[in-house]
């Protein structure tokens, strides 16, 4: 093709060359793609663990000694939800784009940004030294009193590893909740903002409140595990299940922390390529938000077979099932949303619908999980294994590969070739499903999870999961290749190409260092598709046919 | 001394968006702040809720005038700072310098009075897996209150170092430049929304741990 | 064919039965609910893919009804699973006063079962078929879980107090037992069997253990051993509660508190006397944490409960 | 006004640093009155309205309503959710306290 190496025109990239106008940079985009290479790093690493579970299960035997195995679902857990999962779509998607997205020159704190970023590497640095030195067995949970009084591993450095990285949640949280506080563009009010602006800022808040606490109980374990005494410590009166508590207060939000900007990125796709405005606006944000606040209060039913109280539990369980509502309001309007469109069945569409199915998927045995005598068979097994992959991967990680494919362009001035593209989408769903959907039957026929050996007669679904996990890691392995291959003889883009109406396609692709050439105004809403004429009007106000 | 024209950074419109979006970030902070602190009483409530005999024997070694003078100390410092931030603002740059000197100097004396406070402690024999020595009736869950308190207060001296880091970086590089003018002083204003919230951490684990078991 | 590619797990006790027909009725919902989303997703991606001839004309504009309708028709769904989960839930966990009470202690890696005719095993749990049995479980180190998947029950044992969990078998076999918490190393291989057999199986077996002992009676000389006689028995001179009658009754402590004296009050007592010192008594109890294993303290429990007058339930 | 916008006088500063030591004299005061239950409940109250002072005047608060109130109040806010909900399982646990 004649558009092959085409030169890009000046640019945040390639403004600048030098190695240290990228480790010292302050341009929000520039540090976006900083985190994409770490978390990028660590999605592998985590992969590989999984990778080597999945092979390991494919016979009751297996094929690691049962210690390294404890210590691979350590490590593919503790990567995949503090170091790929929970920063995955707001440092990477979310800092490239909500700056743009509001119509503002840079975040509010760019020097935070990127202290953020040498946080987050410092804390990944210091879960690879416990790594190395021979890793982690507890389990991602890291219950009391096994990891404080009875492994025989690296404890206090994972749990350090996760302290430090809570820094760089809130460093990045902090600033995304204030940059849209304070500075989007004139005519940006709060009911004009995209959804991902929106889910990235019900996001934030889940960060800015939850995370403290769990860095408060890594210090009270850090503290037992080092010096052998501590409040976990039954022998000392100690409550374990305070631990458990503490902890799940900032898990279970931290599993919102991961859907809600997928929710965002997924509403910005189906909008898009189904031509329509989003069906349910105002009842999206308020989902979104109260989602956001609602997950705070049902932390305990992830211990209702811990010993805590009956009373309790049956309080929990109630007010989980009061966050699944929103859930079930923003499934309804994604799928509403493709009436009477005008779908276009590209690569990020595929993933967008995948997630809807994936997310439904989930959230529907969520429900099973909230009920709580259902709870009682199927907690801490496969079954819940399955459920949580199902939103946690299966979902959060298929919009964040349909945002990373929809920017692509804008990020890099550059299209993504389209059919590997959908080859790509549709093989993650199908290798999700292959691999995730058997957890549910063992799960109920009783299988525990982190076990590292089980009964013959339930080889045949684990067979089927490995399978699927196989094809899995293709479909994720496959864009590394195709993406980079299109940084360079990628086809051109203009600014335009999908023609979507956020205030991001309106400058260049990609685009110039500070943004915009001058502040935009905004003139109106978010989606303004109209599916009948098939035309658009950008969020600035100009109407393309 | 020289006054700097500061100019705005590249996403701001002007130095009082910038310095107003600045004092946002920190009470933005101040609240994730809350939460850790908050999370830690959160176990000292439930322990002594659970264990009130325990608690009250082994909160009996606490060294009351340690962290009674410390809680004037840290008050003091509080107001001394606030003072600082009206100099800055009326542009009286030595009366400024002078009130972040004291602020520092307060912050300074909190930390060697809790160094000493720590010493005493190691004689009582209360520092869990050093060498605490249970006093009858309080095994086992006096030890707790141990932990706690050590857990605590030495968050709040890291805490309270860092403030002091801040105040001495604000006070030799920030005014000395003459960055901190009565047009913009923001970053002391945010020094200072830091310096108060330590200050208000230490006015809830006074009562937490000097005032268990006195009666 | 069930060997190879099994879909349902065994139900083989009355708790089974009932957590069944829950889980098929939410399965049910959830597929209903699943198949009306890929049913509209399906159709709406055909009706309306780009460069149909379907007509695009009049858009949805009043969200809030559609909103509204949707939402509480979802919430009454779920508020009623939600009083059916947890009223089995309640239902499960609230133990009934067993017909047989059997002691677990957890340890790694390990289920240490004792009978109260003082019969003792490992990782196998032998119970007659119809009969309530009720099981009080300590964890020796961290924190365990009790599975029986074929009886759909779960307890997690946390150090440091009793857990209490009950199941009705209802078919004679042999059953997973299972540990779901991650207890360390050998985690995977901390399990066993649950044999449930017929009253004269069980009978058969009991006797053919060898045991002349029953537990209480294990614990009586425990109780002998450790020196508490000397303060609880008839005839002591120290002033110490009797213990004759004590389980199931209420106790009122110095504190002010009322505590009801069961299992775990008992093992509490032993080990932190001073946290329960009985009104109108002196605290000279010495504290006893550290000094007995978590199974002679449930033999010790054992006697105390022998020599108690009434069942407790909770 | 002569003084720039939004600041207090010194005086007032001094006058509520003055407020702040009676407190916590008050505060040292009532823990050797034999109170008991009471206790804790008085001098976290005093704490909580030092913590008050502190707020509303030497973190500048005061004045019209802004964004800054919110996230003052939120992390106070957002521990109850933490104490609230832990609550209905610490006081009705079977087995709690421990030992």
């Amino acid at each position: 093709m004649s558009s092959v190496a085409v030169e890009l025109p000046p640019n945040y990239a390639n403004e600048e060359h030098t190695i240290g106008s990228w480790l010292l940079t302050r341009d929000h985009k520039r540090i976006a793609l900083l985190f994409f290479a770490s978390i990028t790093v660590f999605f592998f690493v985590g992969g590989f663990a999984a990778t080597l579970m999945r092979l390991h299960l494919a016979t009751p035997q297996g094929l690691l000694q049962p210690s390294v195995y404890n210590r691979m679902f350590t490590m593919h857990g503790v990567v995949m939800v503090w170091f790929f999962l929970i920063p995955s779509i707001p440092t990477t998607l979310g800092n490239f784009f909500i700056p743009m997205m509001i119509g503002a020159h840079d975040l509010a704190f760019p020097r935070i940004n990127l202290a953020s970023w040498y946080v987050f590497n410092l804390s990944g640095l210091v879960l690879l030294y416990a790594l190395v030195m021979g890793g982690v067995d507890t389990g991602w949970t890291f219950y009391t009193p096994f990891s404080t009084l009875y492994s025989n591993s690296y404890v206090f450095a994972a749990a350090m590893a996760v302290f430090i990285n809570g820094f760089s949640s809130i460093m990045t949280g902090l600033n995304f909740v204030v940059t849209i506080h304070r500075l989007r563009a004139p005519g940006m009010t709060w009911v004009r903002l995209p959804l991902f602006v929106w889910g990235i800022y019900s996001v934030s808040l889940v960060m800015l409140t939850a995370t403290p606490v769990l860095a408060m109980d890594t210090v009270l374990l850090a503290v037992e595990r080092f010096i052998g005494v501590g409040l976990f410590d039954p022998r000392r009166g100690g409550d374990p299940l305070l631990w458990q508590h503490m902890f799940w207060f900032y898990s279970h939000p931290a599993v919102y922390i991961m859907i809600l900007p997928a929710m965002g990125v997924v509403s910005e796709l189906i909008a898009c390529y189904a031509r329509r405005p989003i069906f349910g606006y105002a009842g999206m944000t308020i989902a979104m938000m109260s989602i956001a606040i609602l997950s705070f209060f049902v932390w305990a039913h992830h211990m209702f077979v811990a010993g805590i109280s009956i009373y309790s539990a049956v309080v929990f369980s109630l007010m989980t099932y009061f966050v699944a509502v929103p859930s079930a309001i923003k499934v309804f309007n994604w799928t509403v949303s493709l009436h009477k469109g005008r779908i276009i069945f590209d690569a990020p569409m595929i993933y967008a619908l995948g997630f809807v199915l994936l997310f439904t998927i989930g959230g529907l045995t969520g429900l099973m999980l909230a009920t709580l005598a259902i709870d009682v068979d199927v907690h801490a097994t496969y079954f819940v294994i399955a459920h949580f992959h199902y939103i946690m991967v299966g979902a959060t990680v298929s919009a964040f590969f349909g945002g990373l494919h929809y920017w692509w362009p804008k990020m890099t001035g550059r299209f993504y070739p389209e059919m590997w593209a959908r080859f790509a989408a549709i093989l993650t769903f199908v290798g999700f499903n292959l691999t995730f959907f058997p957890q549910f039957i063992l799960g109920y026929l009783g299988m525990p999870r982190r076990s590292y050996t089980y009964p013959p007669e339930w080889q045949a679904w684990n067979v089927l999961s490995s399978a699927g996990a196989s094809i899995l890691a293709v479909a994720y392995l496959l864009p590394l290749f195709y993406l980079g291959w299109s940084l360079v003889w990628g086809r051109r883009a203009g600014p335009n190409p999908w023609g979507a109406t956020g205030l991001e396609w309106t400058t260049s692709s990609p685009p110039p260092k500070e943004n915009f050439e001058r502040t935009p105004v905004v003139k109106l809403g978010p989606y303004s598709y109209d599916p009948e004429r098939g035309s658009y009007i950008t969020q600035d106000g100009v109407r393309h046919a | 001394m020289p006054s700097r024209t500061i100019a705005p950074e590249l996403q701001y419109a002007d130095l009082a968006q910038q310095g107003d979006t600045a004092q946002l970030g920190m009470w933005v902070f101040i609240t994730t702040e809350t939460l850790f602190f908050g999370a830690l009483l959160f176990t000292y409530f439930l322990y002594r809720n659970a264990y009130p005999h325990q608690f009250a024997l082994a909160a009996r070694d606490a060294v009351l005038w340690c962290g009674s003078v410390n809680i004037g100390l840290i008050m003091t410092s509080s107001l001394t700072m606030v003072l600082a931030i009206n100099a800055a603002a009326d542009g009286r740059r030595r009366a400024l310098a002078n009130w972040l000197l004291a602020t520092a100097f307060l912050g300074v004396c909190f930390l060697a009075v809790k160094g000493f406070e720590y010493y005493l402690d190691y004689g009582d024999h209360v520092v869990p897996a050093v060498n605490f020595i249970a006093k009858p009736g309080e095994a086992p869950a006096g030890e707790l209150f141990w932990v706690f308190y050590f857990v605590a207060t030495g968050l709040h001296a890291i805490h309270l170092t860092i403030g002091v880091g801040l105040v001495l970086y604000i006070l030799l590089w920030r005014v000395r430049r003459g960055e901190i003018t009565s047009v913009y002083y923001a970053p002391l204003e945010v020094v200072g929304l830091y310096w108060s919230f330590v200050d208000t951490v230490w006015l809830f684990l006074f009562p937490a741990i000097y005032l268990v078991g006195r009666s | 064919m069930y060997q190879w590619v099994p879909f349902w797990p065994r139900t083989a006790a009355l708790n089974a039965v009932v957590v069944n027909n829950l889980y098929i009725a939410e399965l049910g919902v959830c597929g209903l609910i699943m198949a009306m989303v890929v049913g509209m997703m399906v159709t709406f991606c055909i009706r309306y893919r780009n460069g149909s001839a379907a007509s695009r004309a009049g858009l949805a504009q009043k969200t809030w009804h559609f909103e509204i309708g949707w939402t509480t028709a979802t919430l009454v769904a779920f508020l009623v699973l939600f009083v059916w989960g947890a009223s089995i839930y309640i239902w499960l966990y609230k133990s009934p006063p067993g017909d047989i009470e059997v002691y677990v202690v957890a340890k790694q890696w390990m289920w240490k079962i004792q009978h109260p005719g003082g019969q003792r095993e490992i990782n196998a749990l032998h119970v007659p078929v119809d009969k309530t049995i009720r099981l009080v479980m300590a964890s020796q180190d961290v924190i365990h879980s009790f599975f029986v998947p074929a009886f759909r029950i779960k307890h997690d044992v946390v150090p440091g107090t009793y857990e209490t969990l009950w199941f009705k078998a209802t078919e004679p076999g042999t059953y997973k037992l299972e540990c779901t918490q991650y207890c360390g190393l050998q985690h995977a291989t901390m399990k066993g069997e649950v044999v449930v057999m017929t009253p004269p199986d069980y009978a058969g077996w009991l006797s053919a253990q060898g045991v002349n002992q029953s537990l209480a009676q294990q614990g009586e000389a425990l109780f002998r051993e450790h020196g508490c006689s000397g303060c609880h028995g008839l005839n002591s001179t120290v002033h110490a509660p009797t213990l004759d009658g004590l389980y199931g009754s209420l106790v009122h402590l110095q504190d002010g508190s009322v505590r009801r004296a069961d299992e775990r009050y008992i093992r509490d007592c032993i080990l932190a006397p001073r946290t329960f010192t009985v009104a109108g008594y002196p605290p000279v109890m010495p504290d006893f944490s550290g000094q007995i294993g978590e199974d002679d303290l449930m033999k010790l429990v054992a006697y105390i409960q022998s020599i108690g007058s009434q069942r407790v339930s909770r | 006004m002569k003084r720039a916008a939004g600041r207090d006088p010194a005086l007032l500063f001094v006058v509520a640093w003055l407020v702040l030591v009676l407190l916590t004299g008050i505060s040292i005061w009532t823990a050797f009155l034999g109170l008991g239950v009471f206790a804790p409940a008085v001098q976290f109250g005093i704490a909580a309205t030092q913590a008050a002072i502190l707020f509303i005047l030497f973190m500048r608060l005061k004045g019209p309503p802004s964004l800054k109130w919110v996230f003052a109040g939120s992390g106070f806010f957002w521990l109850l959710f933490l104490y609230g909900l832990s609550f209905t399982d610490y006081a009705t646990r079977q087995g709690w306290p421990h030992r």
